[in-house]
């Protein structure tokens, strides 16, 4: 029995050592007790507590994860479970950014606030979204890697599930809770054998030599299953289904939070990998990761950009262009180490652009009741303000010049170029080709929104433009888009 | 304040205050534009005149003028290096003539613009932001700075024809937008590549400086578009490839005959003063491109592909005039004439010779103001019996002789009568298309030979159309209504043509006014390309 | 202002005077004092011409340049050359021009746009003049298309006429064809000499006698090419000049040209501009090698040939004297092809003066016809010689002075004609003794030409004056009556001009006079005594003869010696059938082209983006559903492949979640399969 | 044939046969009871490999939990279709499965054939030293690893089961209105 | 001593049997049911090969987080098919194809 004891005593002051490297997530827990709380107790007296108490809680949240910069380079805790780099701080930066507008936008979302049931298990089941994401961005370990996500999927079941309004939405949730079910049994099959083969979960060296040395396509095939429920959540092409009808279906925050709080998180766990399978100078190339992420940012980007043309309904559309996105962002991915810059620049942009993009759709839905694009006739004229900024907005999604959309797409360009001088492969021109194909692409669908709003006239009576904090909301994030068009190294000079 | 940046951002200001401005001063818009231009043709005639002749610019960096390099953007791009992109405004010999050309059709298109009446402050506030971004692109000596405006550019034109075009508006302005902008992300490719190719030679990072661009001794030695390290993309030499995909961008702005199918859209398309800047100017920046950028980064490729050119510049010539003289509709036909005109451009680029290029400058200037006083004519004609078919006039002389009188000063300027600066344009261009063969064999003589034969097929059709519309009996197809509403030119329309038409002949009469601000520049970036 | 220096100030003036008035008749003088300001403007230039003539005849010439503008290392200059040839020419214009304007002030009173005929007029006087005396052949080709230009401008004065305006079109395309030729002669001098300045190419030390033709080379001093160049460079001058003199393959043009009013005919299309193309050659003579000017005879003599049959038939006055002067032209043309500049240049001169007296002694019968015809508003057509006959009783003075100019046409000894046709068919028989025997047919032929020209104008005073007037009604002769005094001055002045006296004492022999001892001859020709008297005393002897028999012919009614609707009656009627050739040969076929280029333009470039399209629709099943859901206008290749290839990949969202994950796996397992097993595959 | 290796052999056919039925088998009820006997064979093939706590759990939390809550959801949900089932014997979508068969069969040989490849049972991590024998304390061992290398994704599991607690009471709770 | 090769075939038989369910079934319970199907199988996985692997437990651990997850996630599962059923009046995956394009 005594064996354990001295092991036991050490591992015990690795824990309490550890503490220190994850205020942020107790942070996180610590708010998701409050918040269930204050729902449960105080909400009838005031009703938008729960709300207060998560932003409040979220801020505090920023600032810690502010301060681990200070950690400097990778630091390893509990055991090998999570790994706390630099790298994984800006994402969880990101995530927090994401949550925080999320709930904004729910505050001011009409058909969130008027849900019977109330919105405070939202709130609940947000926060522990963000702790399942920052564990992704932090892991090391396969099973934390399945842990979390679990956790970031059944918790967008429930939120895509939440309201259930009418049909749309439940059939969004059904769906979505199926295709990710299947999904991460796969992974946990694919986990399985990794195990099996190699008798270690921890990413790191010795799982590498496990790999080695069982035949190069047995590994293969073990880490393709395992890269299934990886690619759910970041929705590239053979795992894409699902988005656009969950998109569509799902409440508009919740899926202005999957398009970029999930989708970032899921960047966030294949940069990990990434790195762990690349760390060991790769003396040891047990999956060719290159080719797979060329081969599959091609077909995605091809994918989204031509499949949106059809799209009349505007979330819809919306959808296919943020795989469009994903696709064009494996490009960064490709040039490992010197793209990461470029990475965090291009998903700040386009998480800022997004979370926009969707405010003002639910806005004009919401003003407006048109959803399809063909509806949108002459609304440019009656509510000037929203579409001015939609306009910018599309444009930045483009990636046409004067906005932040364009220097991101330049950086990412870059990275791919830098990439190809070092490795030299042909793949990744055709990568830059199919980038460039597609952007030219993107331009029509984007411009189908102004086409109609603009230069289309119709005669019925238009509804008159309501100034809200939507709408103030949106116009903020819309003058950052811009703003960091023109002075884009205000960001760049913060991601080291 | 460096006056480039004046005249640059002067009417994005004022476009900002007519945005700001309560729509209660429909009326003063119009005012405000007007004042704006002026004091743009000031500002570009000061520059003009204190303009130093003897300055070559090209490809030596201190030589341009009115310079001004603010740091803009400085990323710090790790193991990329630190990406350095500066505000860099300046003018040299090939961009001069086109400010003052801008100012003046900006002017003209703005009394032609009278005769917007819907939603006017979205209107002159697209309009002037199109103006900030013809000047920027004719003054930008940074890559990424070019390419903003560039881009810039097209989104006040897509609303501009889409929301106050014709009847088939929304399709012209689509097919407008994707052909350039096809272009254009190719170049974008090309740009980023240039940029890690570079290295500015006193911070040592990589730059988007174009005058950096132009000097081999820049490229790192490895780098792609590195002239010794002689790399190849999909199996074609990387310069090479580079050029021709910048040449393509741009052509498609001249346009050249195979990428031209927008242009005659557009045209018909486009409200008249948003068809007098595309044919006045925008017409002009390919050209410009091609001069700049194409000739001044890849003097190697140039030569190679001078053959290539010059047969593009005959079959656009031929081409264009052949079909201008098969068109129904007038203003059809006058864009059909400027891809024809257009030609002699390309003819005179690719010979390489001093008169050659000096020529095609001179037509881009003296094609700026004759297609722009002829899309005016043709607007004034469609702006009072909508409608612009040639077989409906007849003997238009009679009842409006005024407006005829300066229809033959713009045709025979146009189709090259001597006196007019459309003459001595296309008889340098000839004369260097056929002079180059012996100065350094960039283009052969029959070239030159099959390019003159431009200059008769444009006499054809001017004239068939003179004498179809305007001469012999009046007979109108829409009878006594149009005789009443046919009346002659108001005095605010002859105030936007005598101009155009003074300056043609003056220009005519005196070449010297528009050859010696060119001279330097050309014969340096002749030099610069083929070494003599 | 030392005497040297005045001379060009005097001959700028005599330009720029005309362009004056054209500016003030156009824009600023009231339409009743246009005439005086024209008129004066160009008696200004003609008493400058005066000056400028005596000071430079035979006294060396004189040539002042200026800087005009530099382009590349070159810069163009623009200046004056004075010397024999443009002093002549000056003198020959603005005097011509002078005795034209007084006319017109006749012959247009009472037309409603006069200001628009002055302004015209002086601009074509301006343009000529400057044409005459540039000294370089770029300024010469600007002032070349600016004389073309403004000749359309008079062709097509009256513009309600649609006659006028198919003419005025027709004429200034051809021109402008003809320039064509004359500006890629320009271009190859420029690329071979550097610069296009007569004096320094032609002059005595010229550069151009530098440049030596060794075995197929064309060696000068910038470079040097094929000798077949030079030979292009000859035939585009001479191409430029065919159609500017209205010769064989370029003249239908001028036919046509008198649409315009008569008094522009008679100074442009008798005098001044058509000579421009002789003057052109003379100008640059030296250019041209044995071929060239083989070609210039052949074509020159071809032209008066068949000018003068095409003239036998016509039956409108204007056209005669049109189709005369085309065979005069020819003449000229031969007198340049077999070397003899100064005979061409002599006949060019002679022949101002006389078939510009033709022209206004027509003018003058049209006139009064057109006043008889608008006072009994009989339908018939006042210019054709048919309806008219004598006149010599009503009209004598014109009578008188036009016989004069006849005679002088046919040549006939005591005539300025009669000296410089001699010169051309001497010299050209001169010619022909020491060629092949196909160059002898030249001088017969020649000879055949001037007698059928004696025969044609003498038809033509026999119609016009003797006989009755064949208009209707009966008191038609009061009508007629003697033309206006201004018209009859300038036909009595010519009248005299048209005699021998002004150009040699010796009425017979034109060896002396002044004029030709002034040019040398390309090609010296040795001087055949023999040739002296017989040719002219065959000639005059035959001449007589047909004049008498047109006399019989015409005068006196027997029996129509042609009968009218014989095949070669209708050949040459219609002008040897040119036009309509050249309708079917060229309009037709360009203008087919350009409807066939344009279509290519709509279906080829547009169709081909549209069947590419298609093909790549076709990828995906849902065809006609594709099209519905198509946004309407989106046309172009890229467009429809993305589209088709977007529907294909949208056609997997078929929104059932089975359906979802099937297709997840297979495409995970094929890419596992492939990516590791395609070798074994 | 050892002892061990029939009961592995009755226990492995008993899964492989449980399961095929519960997937073929028309009704849902008889499907829920098979799959319930498909979970009993997989705790018995745990403790054949010496997870017994682990075979505990799964009876406890799987049998218990899940298979009564499939039960209670079929309860609520298939009342019409039980008895619209069973009056439509038709052998449905027939023609459907056989893709789906192709593309199972096609993943179960690849699964094979990489596991014949990779002879897992030679892998030197297997045949190592630190082999689990029938006489340790498993659970002792997993208790103590629980508490100090596994600690984190414990602490992270019980914020998970909070929130899917609270996700699945929010939906399945009547609204308060009705 | 019972191979892991036995245990890993077993494991990938019942994988492609609970894949197979999820695919073809037409009811949405028995969809779940396959899917927890292909759970089992890893477990039986991560239970044989957790055998050797004394002092970590991986294996073991792994499977009892797993277990614990899955019977969360059934829970919620089974909440949003209720959803569902309130609406769709059926629970067969073909019939819920409103979101298409």
């Amino acid at each position: 029995m005594d064996d354990y004891s001295l092991y036991i005593s050490d591992s015990l002051n690795g824990t309490i050592a550890g503490i220190r490297g994850i205020y942020p997530e107790i942070g996180l827990v610590v708010s998701f007790l409050l918040v269930i709380f204050s729902e449960l107790f105080f909400v009838k007296r005031i009703k938008q507590l729960p709300f207060w108490i998560t932003l409040i809680s979220l801020a505090v949240v920023f600032t810690l994860t502010i301060k681990q910069f200070a950690i400097g380079d990778s630091l390893t805790l509990y055991s090998g479970m999570i790994v706390l780099q630099p790298a994984s701080v800006y994402f969880k930066l990101l995530f927090l950014l994401s949550a925080i507008l999320f709930i904004v936008f729910v505050r001011n979302n009409q058909q969130m606030q008027q849900h019977k049931k109330g919105t405070g298990d939202l709130y609940a089941v947000l926060i522990a979204v963000l702790l399942g994401m920052n564990c992704m961005a932090m892991s090391a370990n396969l099973l934390m890697v399945y842990l979390s996500i679990e956790t970031v999927s059944i918790g967008s079941y429930i939120m895509v599930g939440y309201i259930s309004g009418d049909g749309k939405q439940a059939e969004a949730s059904i769906k979505y809770a199926l295709f990710g079910a299947a999904c991460s049994a796969i992974m946990l099959y694919g986990i399985s054998l990794i195990y099996s083969f190699t008798g270690t979960l921890n990413l790191n060296a010795d799982l590498l030599e496990g790999l080695n040395a069982i035949p190069v396509w047995s590994a293969g095939l073990a880490i393709t299953l395992f890269l299934v429920g990886l690619g759910f959540k970041m929705s590239f092409v053979p795992l894409h289904f699902w988005s656009p009808d969950v998109y569509e279906g799902a409440p508009t925050p919740v899926t202005a939070f999957l398009t970029t709080g999930s989708k970032i998180a899921g960047f966030a766990l294949l940069w990990r990998v990434l790195e762990a399978f690349n760390s060991s100078g790769n003396a040891i190339s047990v999956y060719d990761f290159q080719g797979l992420i060329g081969i599959v940012a091609i077909v995605t980007m091809l994918f989204g950009n031509l499949a949106a043309i059809w799209q009349d309904n505007i979330k819809r559309m919306l959808a296919y262009s943020s795989i469009g996105h994903t696709g064009f962002l494996m490009m960064a991915l490709v040039a490992n180490t010197a793209g990461f810059k470029s990475l965090i620049f291009y998903l700040f942009i386009y998480l800022l652009t997004n979370v926009a993009a969707f405010m003002l759709v639910d806005k004009v839905e919401q003003e407006s009741g048109s959803v399809n694009i063909s509806t949108y006739l002459g609304l440019g004229k009656s509510m000037p303000l929203t579409f001015i900024s939609l306009l910018i907005v599309l444009i930045s999604l483009t990636g046409l010049p004067p906005t932040s959309g364009f220097v991101a797409k330049f950086l990412v360009f870059g990275s791919a170029l830098e990439s190809y001088k070092s490795s030299g492969s042909s793949l990744i021109l055709w990568m830059m080709i199919t980038g460039a194909v597609t952007t030219v692409v993107s331009l029509f669908y984007y411009f189908k929104v102004p086409l109609y709003a603009y230069l289309r006239k119709t005669e019925s009576i238009l509804p008159r433009e309501k100034f809200d904090v939507k709408l103030v909301i949106s116009l903020v994030l819309t003058f950052l888009v811009l703003i960091f068009g023109i002075f884009p190294q205000v960001i760049t000079d913060l991601i080291n | 304040m460096n006056l480039l940046s004046i005249l640059t951002f002067l009417p994005l200001i004022a476009g900002i205050i007519i945005l700001v401005a309560p729509s209660g001063w429909q009326k003063q818009f119009k005012y405000i534009t007007l004042a704006v231009t002026l004091v743009q043709i000031a500002i570009s005639g000061y520059i003009y005149f204190h303009f130093d002749n003897s300055l070559r610019g090209v490809d030596l960096i201190n030589s341009y003028q009115f310079k001004e390099q603010i740091s803009w953007i400085r990323l710090d791009l790790g193991s990329m290096g630190k990406l350095q992109i500066d505000y860099f405004l300046g003018i040299d010999g090939l961009s001069v003539p086109f400010l003052l050309l801008t100012s003046i059709i900006m002017m003209v298109a703005t009394i032609s613009s009278w005769e917007i009446k819907t939603n006017l402050k979205g209107y002159f506030a697209l309009f002037l932001l199109l103006d900030t971004a013809i000047i920027g692109v004719f003054c930008a000596l940074d890559f990424f700075l070019f390419y903003i405006f560039y881009e810039l550019m097209l989104l006040p034109l897509y609303f501009l024809i889409g929301m106050w075009g014709g009847v088939r508006r929304e399709y012209a302005a689509i097919k407008f937008f994707l052909y350039t902008l096809a272009g254009s992300v190719f170049m974008l490719l090309i740009m980023v590549g240039l940029y890690f190719s570079v290295t500015d030679p006193e911070t040592g990072n990589h730059t988007f400086n174009m005058v950096h661009m132009m000097n081999p001794a820049n490229y790192s030695g490895d780098s792609i578009f590195g002239s010794l390290a002689q790399q190849t993309l999909l199996g074609i030499p990387a310069r090479l490839l580079g050029f021709i995909i910048l040449f393509i961008a741009f052509a498609i702005k001249v346009p050249i005959v195979p990428l031209h199918t927008w242009l005659p859209d557009a045209h018909v398309e486009a409200p008249t003063p948003v068809s007098i800047i595309l044919a006045g100017i925008l017409l002009k920046v390919g050209g410009y491109g091609i001069l700049r950028i194409c000739y001044g980064i890849f003097p190697d490729a140039a030569i190679h592909t001078s053959w290539w050119l010059g047969l593009i510049g005959v079959v656009s010539i031929v081409y264009g005039a052949l079909n201008a003289l098969a068109q129904k509709d007038l203003k059809r036909l006058i864009a059909y004439s400027s891809v024809s005109h257009m030609g002699f451009v390309l003819l005179g680029t690719a010979s390489l010779t001093a008169e050659g290029a000096a020529g095609s400058v001179m037509q881009m200037i003296s094609h700026g103001f004759l297609s722009a006083m002829l899309f005016f004519l043709v607007g004034i004609v469609y702006n009072r019996v909508h409608d612009r078919e040639i077989a409906n006039f007849r003997g238009l002389a009679n009842i409006m002789p005024q407006y005829t009188a300066f229809v033959m000063i713009a045709f025979f300027a146009s189709l090259g009568l001597p006196g007019f600066s459309a003459f001595i344009a296309e008889a340098f261009s000839l004369i260097g298309a056929f002079n180059s063969e012996t100065v350094n064999g960039a283009i052969p003589r029959w070239m030159a030979i099959a390019g003159s034969v431009g200059i008769l097929l444009s006499a054809a059709y001017f004239l068939w159309t003179l004498q179809r519309m305007f001469f012999g009996q009046t007979r109108l197809m829409g009878g006594e209504e149009w005789r009443t509403k046919l009346n002659d030119l108001t005095m605010r329309e002859k105030l936007a043509l005598a101009p155009l038409a003074l300056l043609a002949l003056i220009l005519g009469v005196f070449p010297s006014l528009a050859f010696d601000k060119i001279n330097g520049s050309v014969l340096e970036l002749i030099h610069h390309v083929t070494g003599k | 202002m030392e005497q040297h220096d005045i001379i060009p100030v005097v001959s700028l003036l005599a330009v720029l005077m005309p362009l004056l008035s054209f500016v003030l008749c156009m824009f600023f003088v009231p339409k009743s004092i246009s005439g005086k300001v024209a008129v004066s403007s160009i008696a200004v230039s003609f008493i400058a011409s005066c000056f400028v003539f005596f000071k430079i005849w035979n006294a060396g010439n004189i040539h002042i340049q200026h800087h005009w503008f530099t382009l590349g290392q070159t810069s163009w200059d623009v200046g004056l050359l004075l010397n024999n040839l443009s002093a002549l020419m000056i003198l020959l214009v603005s005097g011509i021009a002078f005795l034209v304007h007084i006319y017109s002030l006749a012959y247009m009173k009472g037309d409603e746009n006069i200001d628009r005929y002055w302004g015209y007029l002086s601009l074509f006087c301006s343009s000529m003049l400057g044409l005459v005396i540039a000294d370089n052949l770029l300024l010469i080709y600007i002032f070349w298309e600016l004389v073309g230009f403004s000749s359309y401008l008079l062709i097509g004065f009256w513009r309600t006429r649609d006659a006028a305006v198919q003419a005025n079109k027709k004429a200034f395309i051809m021109n402008r064809l003809g320039d064509l030729g004359f500006l890629l002669a320009l271009m190859i001098l420029y690329s071979q000499f550097g610069t296009l300045d007569i004096e320094k190419l032609f002059g005595d030390g010229g550069l151009f006698h530098l440049s030596q033709f060794t075995s197929g080379e064309w060696i000068a001093p910038l470079g040097h090419i094929s000798y077949v160049w030079l030979l292009v460079c000859g035939f585009g001058f001479v191409f430029g000049a065919l159609a500017k003199s209205a010769q064989f393959p370029l003249h239908t043009w001028l036919p046509d040209a008198m649409e315009g009013p008569t008094a522009v005919s008679s100074l442009i299309h008798a005098a001044t501009m058509v000579a421009a193309g002789v003057f052109l050659l003379v100008r640059v003579s030296p250019i041209f090698d044995s071929t060239v000017l083989i070609t210039i005879a052949v074509i020159g003599i071809f032209t008066a040939f068949m000018a003068s049959t095409i003239a036998l038939v016509q039956n409108d006055i204007k056209r005669i004297l049109a189709y005369s002067t085309i065979s005069q032209l020819g003449f000229m043309m031969l007198a340049i092809g077999i070397g003899n500049n100064g005979a061409a240049i002599f006949h060019l001169a002679t022949h101002a003066f006389f078939k510009c007296l033709l022209f206004l002694c027509a003018g003058s019968v049209i006139h009064e016809m057109h006043y008889a015809k608008n006072k009994l508003d009989a339908d018939c057509d006042h210019q054709d010689i048919r309806n008219m006959g004598g006149l010599r009783k009503m009209m004598p003075l014109t009578f008188v002075t036009m016989v004069i100019a006849a005679l002088a046409l046919c040549g006939i000894p005591l005539t300025s004609g009669y000296l410089s046709k001699d010169a051309i068919l001497i010299s050209s028989f001169e010619w022909a003794t020491t060629r092949s025997f196909a160059a002898k047919l030249i001088p017969y032929l020649a000879m055949l030409t001037s007698w059928l020209t004696t025969f044609y104008i003498a038809r033509l005073i026999f119609k016009v004056f003797y006989g009755e007037l064949r208009i209707q009604g009966d008191k038609t002769e009061r009508l007629i009556h003697e033309a206006p005094r201004f018209m009859l001055m300038p036909q009595l002045f010519l009248a005299v001009c048209s005699a021998f006296f002004l150009f040699s004492v010796n009425p017979l022999s034109y060896e002396n006079t002044w004029l030709l001892k002034v040019f040398p001859g390309s090609v010296a020709l040795e001087r055949i005594h023999s040739y002296h008297t017989v040719i002219p005393a065959l000639l005059n002897l035959f001449a007589v003869l047909i004049i008498y028999f047109a006399y019989i012919q015409y005068a006196r009614k027997e029996k129509a010696m042609f009968r009218e609707n014989t095949w070669l009656y209708n050949f040459a009627l219609n002008g040897w059938y040119f036009d309509e050739f050249y309708h079917q040969a060229i309009v037709r076929p360009v203008t087919y082209v350009s409807k066939f280029s344009f279509s290519i333009d709509r279906k080829v470039i547009d169709g081909l983006v549209d069947i590419v399209g298609k093909s790549g629709v076709l990828l995906s099943s849902i065809a006609g559903w594709l099209d519905r859901k198509l946004i309407d206008g989106f046309v172009n290749l890229a467009g429809r492949a993305a589209a088709g290839l977007g529907n294909f990949f949208r056609s997997f969202q078929s929104g059932r979640i089975q359906y979802y994950l099937a297709v997840m796996i297979f495409v995970v397992l094929t890419f596992f399969v492939l990516r590791y097993f395609s070798p074994a595959i | 044939m050892t002892p061990e290796q029939i009961i592995f052999y009755v226990f492995a056919a008993l899964v492989i046969i449980s399961a095929l039925l519960a997937v073929v088998v028309k009704s849902l009820v008889r499907s829920i009871f098979l799959f319930f006997v498909t979970l009993f064979a997989v705790a018995g093939l745990f403790v054949l490999s010496l997870g017994d706590f682990v075979a505990v759990t799964q009876i406890i939390v799987y049998v218990g939990g899940v298979l009564v809550l499939m039960l209670f959801a079929f309860m609520l949900s298939s009342k019409e279709l039980l008895n619209t089932l069973e009056l439509v014997k038709t052998r449905y979508s027939a023609v459907q499965n056989i893709p789906a068969i192709v593309l199972s069969l096609a993943l179960f040989f690849i699964l094979v054939f990489a596991l014949v490849k990779s002879n897992v049972n030679q892998l030197d991590w297997i045949n190592g030293g630190n082999h689990l024998s029938v006489s340790d304390n498993t659970v002792q061992i997993i208790g103590i690893n629980l508490m100090t290398n596994y600690l984190f994704p414990f602490e992270v599991a019980s914020v998970f089961l909070m929130m899917a607690l609270i996700g699945a009471a929010h939906l399945a709770r009547k609204d308060k209105a009705e | 001593m019972i191979p892991l090769s036995n245990f890993m075939m077993l494991s990938a038989a019942l994988f492609v049997i609970g894949l197979y369910a999820v695919l073809v079934k037409r009811n949405v319970i028995q969809l779940l049911i396959g899917i927890e199907f292909m759970i089992n199988a890893a477990l039986i996985n991560f239970v044989a090969a957790g055998k050797s692997d004394k002092n970590y437990m991986g294996g073991q651990m792994t499977a009892l987080f797993t277990i614990v997850i899955a019977a969360a996630s059934v829970a919620v599962a089974l909440a949003i098919i209720l959803n569902v059923y309130k609406y769709y009046k059926s629970i067969d995956p073909d019939k819920l194809n409103k979101l298409r394009d």
